[in-house]
């Protein structure tokens, strides 16, 4: 700590972030989820057990709504007051949105949640204290906190099972806050295999674990700022901005928006982009026939 | 030359005051009224400020410093620390965000002045303070005291100013 | 009626307060054995919960905050009448506040002894709670500023502190009156080094008035701060039904209500047990009862301006968050808090309840019970109804410990009261001393000009 | 191991023919023709067997092994992480072409079964209400002493669906015994489509090509969910819904009971229960009155099918079928899938048939309907389960005709209809081996339990059902050292090779080649190198290689399709009237995670909340609002769902997504056995299912239950992910849909 730290480097602590601000370099990672591709299947809630040593609470733990599934698949029905849901449900994989102006950042007292540099909302276990407050602050309520001390509770991970556990995953113990990770130790894997080949990530290097099982292919992880990546083809074809808290083509059409009547609207959206935590998951709008 | 202590109390506060007003004016060789005497009284009487004569009080010199120490103590620290363990964006806010390190400034400033103060009240009003050779519960309870210090020569003369006005009891410390 | 008699013999206060501090009765003991046990409910949910995790006190992960978030409000809230009413009154020299403002500070202290306890008990991993706290380091790791929890945890701790060293240092001429009349024993050992070798020198006085001084100048905008940084752990967030403007204020306010009525439970006690009619009487009684119920309309304004804007603004979610207070599961606590904290103290409108020990008595729990569940009632509908639907909860109930620590924390605080309360004197002997003989200034003044009889002239 | 024991064999002289049996290459009549191999992950040195794992052994340096997913029939190609010598994660093989690198989450779960806490460990033999461990000798000398003098017809052995070598040696096990009685029973298969296809089609299961059809109108088929090969046709839907030049697919899902696949559709239509073909014929007759070319058979057999009468049967509306009827003439090809809630009646055949002609109707059969390839060994193709299997077995139980039964891979005292009495019956066959994961309700029964390797120990070679492009046969090898080694001759043993020491006890000369079901395989895959694609590959990098590979592509032969539409038989009942004492259909739901029960003491799959009502660690009654209203039935209070076999206990959920005369109860929960993390949990509806059978193939009907639901005045809370909101968004913009009119889908990427 010095001051002279603080002085010299006055500019750099005193912007504001992502709006105005220079993004993120070589890596920001986003998501794309497509929800007319979703099935609402699961899969990738399995896998996110699987690869991130997720605690299975049990049924009573689960009434109290202890349950720990970083992804939840979350399903609604149409409001008309129809008698029958003859469009089908509507689901949506509902993770951690790793915010770029995260709500759940700045409330924490011992800074164990951060903005990592390439910009993933980061969660530092043993540094947290569980004073929750990220979570009573978090607009998705997508943070999940250990009621208990799972690895000590009977039947979670009993002999044997215990041996499934991702050693590349803490395993958390009682009061400390988790929530999805971007699979970030798959993500250090592929950025140290590329420094060490002297080369930045490719799109394709690195999969979420959600992303690998999803059988439709809805769930696109990348990097945002390569140009190369479906995910940066994804947004960009989308027109959905990261810095934006609304997007131009949402707005009026004498302000650059999409005009509904002429070739169609574009599905991409990000939730509650209003609250300006700008969310790095976009989802693709579900899509109903209109000729059935 | 050795001096004596004589401690008188009064119950009578325009009497002590008289009293005081009297020893104040005395000029007796081996008594000085501005430094050898000290009104004790069981409660806070304004009054006897006036009547001592204009005696200064340095406490809020150092409730300026301490305040100041304190608020910028806090904003350079927090500020400080933010820019180097911190140099991580939290929330999109800037690293080093005005509106909390102000309310934390606010409360160190606050602090800073507090803190400061009482010792400062400790050092100006000479606490702890050792016990002076003469002394009456009485002072506590509801009676004022005049303690001074003369030259054995000088002590009749301040007794008798002490029994003029009424002094209940004088208590005078014992010869050595 | 006067607020004090001018007639009362000092050494008479002296041996009245001294009284108190006197081997206790029989119920003084039940007493504090029944604080103890309550202490000893909440220690052990305590240990129960930090073996077990958070998970026993059932909260959710999307209702991660309880009772222990709202109890700790509420003694935050409590604690502000004693230290802010008796800075305030000190610089406007409002002489009646010298015979009560003893207990109220103790209370101000012991009331945020108590609430610091739950943030402790709050804390999923309490035993790293020293993250908390800006020490220096070698790794340079630091707390985070930027956090609403951090400026509480300074902001409580810059409030305790100058609270303790208001109340000590206004304590030392009392101090050395018990040293005086002590007999030796560890009680004359203590008052001996607490009171610092005090003997009401003219140099001592003089910088005594000086430092109170000060020290109630900052004390007043630092209350004020405490509890709008409270409101800050609400209003900074993001939530609706938190993120208010008028928060802060409508907190401050909050406390000054519950304090103001536990200072008036807190004096009906001590008045009673302590046998102090003379000094706490019923004009200051009536003084505090049309402040509190002046602060009561106050609270009640700002109550409703929160209501109102958020029904006038154009937020569904905190309008949501509303309509379910008012109806939805939380709706008897609710209804609750607002006839306790709304209705219950136009009582205190009437003269004749102004200083009717029963009613007021009964008054000044309810008042509190309105404001605890207040507390309860910003804390948990934002979290069974927030801004996302799919995890609206309204089964969150919270359990038996969560009850056990909250009823637990009343007999701390009892035990700390009553402790003191036998230590140090509760009602400021020197002040009363200020007081009366103030009062008799002012009659000699009246019988200067000639309509009064000559008296005792200037006697103390 | 080393090849020595193929140098062996060649020394020997030997009957080419039998030999060819006994390794399961009977059949291939003509020598195949290598074909080429795709590339698996080439020049990942990391991708190797097992059997040399211990030079990749590295501490914190993961390796990769490819198998094959058991945990259904589908037959995914996996790849397994192992680190440290534990399997960690399973993923899918992105060079399978049946999952292309997807898993289910039933897949993901995988590894659960291997590392569950409840597994049987040794060889247990009754005694009394107990078991005690005994060693293999032990217990293989006690299935040749209770076999000994036994008749092959007194000999039953039940099986899940076989295939592969696996299948090879049991047939070949069963005929040294002299037994005929391989009873294949899956319990929830969709055995009368198969049969219906058969004749529709010329063969059992085409190749549904979901991708390439613009419209997919599906009777029940929940092949995003659990029929089949989900995760095969979840990636033909997510191509289907992406579409060709931005005109995506459009998906019509009509059934009783919402299942997952209908959460999916466009358009769901909740039809009454069992008219489903009434419906397929009703749009045939409004596509002939559109202007579709109609043969004069098919013109004849839908006259009676107007939309008035249709609509009135069905209750789908008039104008429904008017619009279906339009999309399918305009949007061609299309397809038509006929599953399991078609199946499951009386008439399910019939329900089949009408739903097929439908397909012909259209000229879908060659363009979205094609022929599948086919492994040319008949000997390894799988033989798929049915229930009708259960029913001859049940008899036979019951007339006292079994002395010995073995039973693997299928739990039919949990799974068989409370009315068949299956337990009781079992109790009458004279010794019952169970080969078993699990101590589950008919290992329970047994007399001796053996305990087997999990899938991720195992070796084996496994033939899907459902082939989804070229032929393959997938390779199963262990991913890990056996949890439950053999240690005092006790521990588990892969099924293969429990089979090669029973048949070393019958034809000793024919195995004694084969010290273990490895070099059984190994000889095996060898001998038929040139036919597997190995070319001149020496044995050793063709037997290398297709272990890292996990699957052997061939050059299969297709079925021709015999598609020619045929009304000969058809013919559907009206629907059932309403039957005042129990007035609601009972439709056993399958989830796409529990299946028939077997994987339920995976937790995964008991927190894995159940798609539509979010329900974790238990069963429900789903009940539509209307009916609810209608019986004072809220969420979560317990109902009585009774028929004439009995009653169960559950929650209700009030779910929209249910025709209002039917309720449904998912299988699955409700174990009696099976471990801490399925016992106890809900309520097992097979119980009290009636024994109704299809009348063409005897298959049982899963859906013709009728039942009466009332409530026993106790409520709980229902332990689901929804929160009280319900489905709700409360106007918040969430979860957001647009009409393909109104989307621009041209310009994604």
């Amino acid at each position: 700590m010095s001051v002279s730290n603080l002085l010299e480097n006055w500019s750099d602590v005193r912007h504001t972030h992502p709006v105005d601000d220079v993004p993120h370099t070589p890596y920001k990672w986003a998501m794309s989820i497509d929800l007319d591709a979703c099935s609402g299947c699961n899969a990738c809630s399995v896998a996110c057990y699987a690869e991130n040593n997720l605690a299975v609470v049990g049924k009573e733990k689960y009434e109290h709504g202890h349950s720990m599934h970083w992804m939840r698949i979350e399903r609604y029905w149409d409001e008309d007051g129809r008698e029958f849901p003859d469009q089908g449900a509507q689901f949506l994989p509902m993770m951690c949105q790793q915010c770029e102006a995260a709500p759940c950042e700045t409330v924490c007292p011992v800074g164990a949640t951060n903005h990592t540099p390439d910009g993933i909302n980061s969660q530092i276990y043993n540094r947290c204290i569980g004073s929750r407050y990220c979570e009573a602050n978090c607009p998705y309520k997508v943070r999940y906190f250990n009621w208990y001390d799972y690895p000590t509770t009977d039947n979670v991970w009993p002999a044997e099972m215990n041996q499934q556990l991702n050693p590349d995953v803490t395993v958390r113990g009682k009061g400390v806050m988790e929530k999805c990770t971007f699979c970030i130790q798959r993500v250090t894997v592929a950025k140290n295999n590329a420094k060490n080949e002297g080369r930045l990530v490719h799109d394709g290097d690195v999969q979420t674990a959600c992303q690998q099982a999803c059988p439709t292919s809805a769930i696109h992880f990348g990097n945002l700022v390569d140009p190369e990546s479906k995910v940066y083809k994804q947004w960009q074809a989308q027109q959905v901005e990261l810095d934006k808290d609304e997007q131009t083509k949402d707005k009026g059409t004498e302000e650059g928006g999409v005009s509904p009547e002429g070739e169609g609207k574009l599905r991409g959206y990000r939730v509650f982009e209003e609250l300006r935590p700008y969310p790095s998951v976009m989802y693709l709008e579900r899509v109903r026939e209109s000729d059935i | 030359m050795s001096k004596r202590h004589l401690l008188a109390l009064f119950s009578n506060f325009d009497e002590a005051e008289a009293a005081v007003r009297e020893l104040r004016g005395l000029s007796v060789k081996g008594f000085n009224a501005d430094k050898d005497m000290i009104v004790k009284s069981p409660i806070e009487h304004p009054e006897v400020e006036e009547f001592l004569g204009d005696k200064p009080v340095y406490v809020q010199w150092f409730t300026l410093g301490g305040a100041l120490a304190g608020g910028l103590l806090a904003f350079f620290l927090i500020s400080g620390a933010q820019a180097n363990f911190f140099s991580q964006i939290k929330g999109g806010k800037p690293v080093v965000p005005f509106p909390p390190n102000f309310v934390l400034t606010y409360e160190m400033f606050i602090l800073g002045g507090v803190y400061i103060t009482v010792l400062g009240f400790l050092i100006c009003a000479g606490l702890p303070a050792r016990r002076s050779p003469l002394y009456s519960a009485k002072v506590s309870e509801d009676q004022i005291g005049i303690l001074v210090q003369a030259d054995e020569a000088a002590s009749s003369t301040l007794k008798a100013i002490f029994t003029k006005h009424q002094a209940l009891e004088i208590q005078e410390e014992a010869g050595k | 009626m006067k607020d004090i008699r001018e007639d009362i013999a000092w050494a008479k206060i002296n041996t009245d307060v001294l009284r108190s501090l006197e081997n206790p009765r029989k119920l003084y003991w039940v007493i504090l054995l029944i604080a103890i046990a309550m202490i000893g409910v909440a220690v052990g949910c305590e240990i129960y919960q930090y073996n077990m995790g958070m998970g026993v006190s059932d909260k959710n992960n999307s209702h991660v905050w309880g009772l222990y978030i709202a109890t700790f409000i509420f003694w935050i809230g409590m604690s502000h009448s004693g230290t802010l009413l008796s800075a305030i009154l000190h610089l406007m020299h409002a002489d009646w506040r010298k015979p009560i403002y003893r207990f109220a500070e103790a209370m101000t202290t012991f009331s945020l002894m108590t609430a610091g306890l739950f943030v402790a008990v709050h804390l999923g991993r309490v035993w790293q709670i020293y993250y908390a706290l800006p020490y220096p380091n070698g790794r340079g790791v630091w707390p985070n500023f930027q956090s609403p929890l951090l400026w509480d945890a300074m902001a409580i701790f810059t409030y305790l502190s100058s609270s303790i060293l208001f109340l000590y240092v206004g304590m030392i001429p009392d101090l050395a009156i018990c040293r005086d009349n002590m007999n030796p024993g560890w009680r004359k050992k203590l008052y001996t080094a607490l009171s610092l070798g005090w003997e009401g020198t003219d140099r001592q006085w003089r910088n005594f008035r000086v430092t109170y001084l000060t020290i109630a100048c900052f004390l007043i905008p630092l209350a004020v701060s405490v509890h709008s940084i409270v409101a800050s752990d609400f209003a900074m967030s993001q939530q609706p039904g938190w993120h208010i403007t008028s928060f802060p204020p409508y907190f401050v306010a909050g406390a000054l209500y519950s304090g103001c009525a536990a200072i008036i439970t807190l004096f009906i006690i001590l008045r009673y047990v302590f046998k102090f009619e003379e000094y706490m009487t019923l004009p200051i009684l009536k003084k505090i009862v049309r402040l509190t119920f002046a602060i009561a309309m106050v609270w009640t304004y700002l109550n409703l301006i929160e209501y109102a804007t958020v029904w006038y603004g154009h937020d569904q979610a905190s309008k949501d968050v509303l309509i379910q207070k008012a109806t939805g599961v939380y709706a008897p606590f609710w209804w609750t808090m607002n006839f306790c904290g709304s209705i219950v103290p136009l009582i205190m409108f009437f003269r004749r309840f102004q200083t009717n020990i029963p009613v007021l008595f009964a008054v000044s729990l309810l008042l509190n019970l309105g404001m605890w569940l207040e507390r309860w009632m910003i804390v948990a509908p934002t979290f069974s109804h927030g801004y996302y639907p799919w995890t609206w909860d309204s089964d969150q109930w919270p359990s038996l410990i969560q009850w056990g620590i909250v009823f637990g924390s009343f007999g701390w605080f009892t035990l700390l009261f009553m402790v003191f309360c036998k230590v140090f004197p509760s009602v400021s002997m020197y002040e009363v001393k200020e007081m009366v003989y103030h009062r008799s200034l002012a009659t000699k003044k009246l019988e200067a000009t000639g309509k009064l009889a000559a008296a005792g002239k200037g006697a103390h | 191991m080393n090849s020595g024991s193929v140098k062996h064999l060649a020394g020997q002289p030997f009957d080419r023919r039998d030999f060819l049996k006994v390794l399961g290459w009977s059949g291939a009549a003509v020598a195949l023709s290598g074909c080429g191999n795709g590339s698996v992950e080439d020049g990942r040195e990391t991708v190797v067997s097992y059997v040399e794992a211990t030079d990749y052994m590295i501490p914190s340096i993961s390796v990769y092994f490819n198998s094959t997913c058991a945990q259904c029939d589908a037959g995914c190609n996996i790849t397994g992480r192992i680190r440290e010598g534990r399997v960690l994660k399973l993923e899918g093989n992105p060079d399978s072409a049946i999952n292309r690198g997807k898993t289910c989450g039933l897949g993901q779960a995988g590894v659960q079964h291997h590392y569950n806490p409840d597994r049987v460990r040794e060889p247990l033999l009754r005694s009394g209400n107990s078991g005690e461990a005994i060693t293999w000798e032990k217990a293989y000398a006690l299935i040749a002493e209770k076999l000994n003098g036994v008749k092959g017809e007194e000999i039953a052995f039940l099986s899940g669906g076989v295939s592969g070598h696996l299948k090879v040696l049991l047939g070949n096990y069963l005929d040294s015994i002299g037994s005929k009685n391989h009873f294949v029973y899956e319990a929830i298969a969709p055995a009368v489509v198969r049969a219906a296809n058969k004749k529709s089609y010329g063969v059992e299961m085409p190749r549904f090509n979901i991708n390439k059809a613009k419209v997919v109108l599906s009777f029940g088929a929940d092949f995003l969910g659990a029929w089949v090969s989900p995760v095969h046709f979840s990636q033909q839907y997510a191509q289907f819904r992406k579409g060709v030049n931005g005109q995506r697919g459009v998906l019509i899902q009509v059934e009783s009971k919402m299942t997952l696949t209908g959460a999916n559709a466009d358009r769901w239509l909740v039809v009454r229960p069992g008219t489903e073909g009434i419906l397929a014929l009703g749009i045939i007759h409004a596509l002939g009155a559109a202007g579709l070319a109609l043969s004069g058979d098919v013109a004849a057999a839908v006259k009676g099918y107007d939309k008035a009468r249709v609509s009135a049967d069905t209750g789908v509306s008039v104008e429904q079928i008017d619009k279906i009827a339009a999309i399918l003439k305009a949007r061609t090809p299309s397809l038509v899938l006929a599953g399991s809630a078609a199946e499951g009646y009386a008439h399910g055949s019939q329900n089949a048939a009408a739903i097929n002609l439908l397909n012909q109707v259209l000229g879908n059969v060659g363009k979205t309907v094609e022929a599948a390839a086919v492994v040319p060994f008949p000997q390894m193709t799988p033989t798929t389960g049915n229930t009708a299997a259960l029913k001859t077995m049940n008899n036979g139980l019951a007339a006292g005709k079994f002395k010995v039964l073995f039973s693997y891979a299928t739990n039919p005292v949990f799974t068989a209809p409370g009315a068949m009495k299956f337990k009781d019956n079992m109790a009458r066959a004279g010794f019952k081996v169970a080969f078993a994961h699990y101590l589950d309700e008919t290992a329970l029964q047994a007399d001796l339990v053996l305990p087997l390797d999990s899938a991720l120990e195992d070796w084996g070679t496994q033939v899907p059902e459902y082939m989804a492009e070229g032929a393959q046969i997938n390779i199963q090898q262990p991913l890990m050292e056996k949890l439950h080694a053999n240690t005092d001759g006790k521990g588990t043993r892969g099924m293969g090779d429990i089979l090669l020491a029973l048949i070393k006890q019958r034809r000793a000369d024919d195995y004694r080649k084969y010290d273990d079901y490895y070099a059984y395989l190994r000889a095996a895959v060898l001998q038929n190198k040139g036919a597997l694609g190995g070319g001149v590959a020496d044995d050793e990098t063709f037997w290398n290689e297709t272990l890292s590979k996990g699957i052997i592509k061939l050059a299969g032969a297709t079925h021709a399709l015999s598609g020619k539409a045929s009304v000969a038989g058809l013919s559907l009942p009206a629907p059932a009237a309403i039957d005042a004492q129990y007035p609601l259909q009972l439709i056993p739901s399958v989830n796409a995670s529990l299946r028939d029960g077997r994987h339920t003491n995976q937790p995964w799959l008991q927190e894995s909340p159940d798609p539509l009502t979010t329900i974790v660690w238990d069963s429900w009654v789903e009940i539509h609002p209307k009916k609810a209203a209608e019986l004072g039935i809220v969420e979560g209070d317990i109902v009585e769902v009774s028929g004439k076999n009995g009653s169960i206990k559950a929650q209700a959920y009030l779910f929209p997504g249910i025709h209002p005369d039917a309720v449904s109860i998912p299988l699955g929960r409700g174990h009696e056995a099976l471990g801490r993390y399925a016992q106890g949990y809900g309520v097992n509806p097979f119980q009290i299912l009636d024994a109704v059978y299809d009348k063409e193939t005897g298959e049982l009907a899963l859906h013709e239950t009728r039942v009466k639901v009332s409530k026993i005045g106790k409520r709980v809370i229902v332990v689901k992910d929804e929160g009280f909101a319900g489905g709700k968004q409360m106007g918040k913009k969430i979860a957001v849909r647009v009409s393909s009119d109104k989307v621009k889908l041209s310009g994604e990427v």
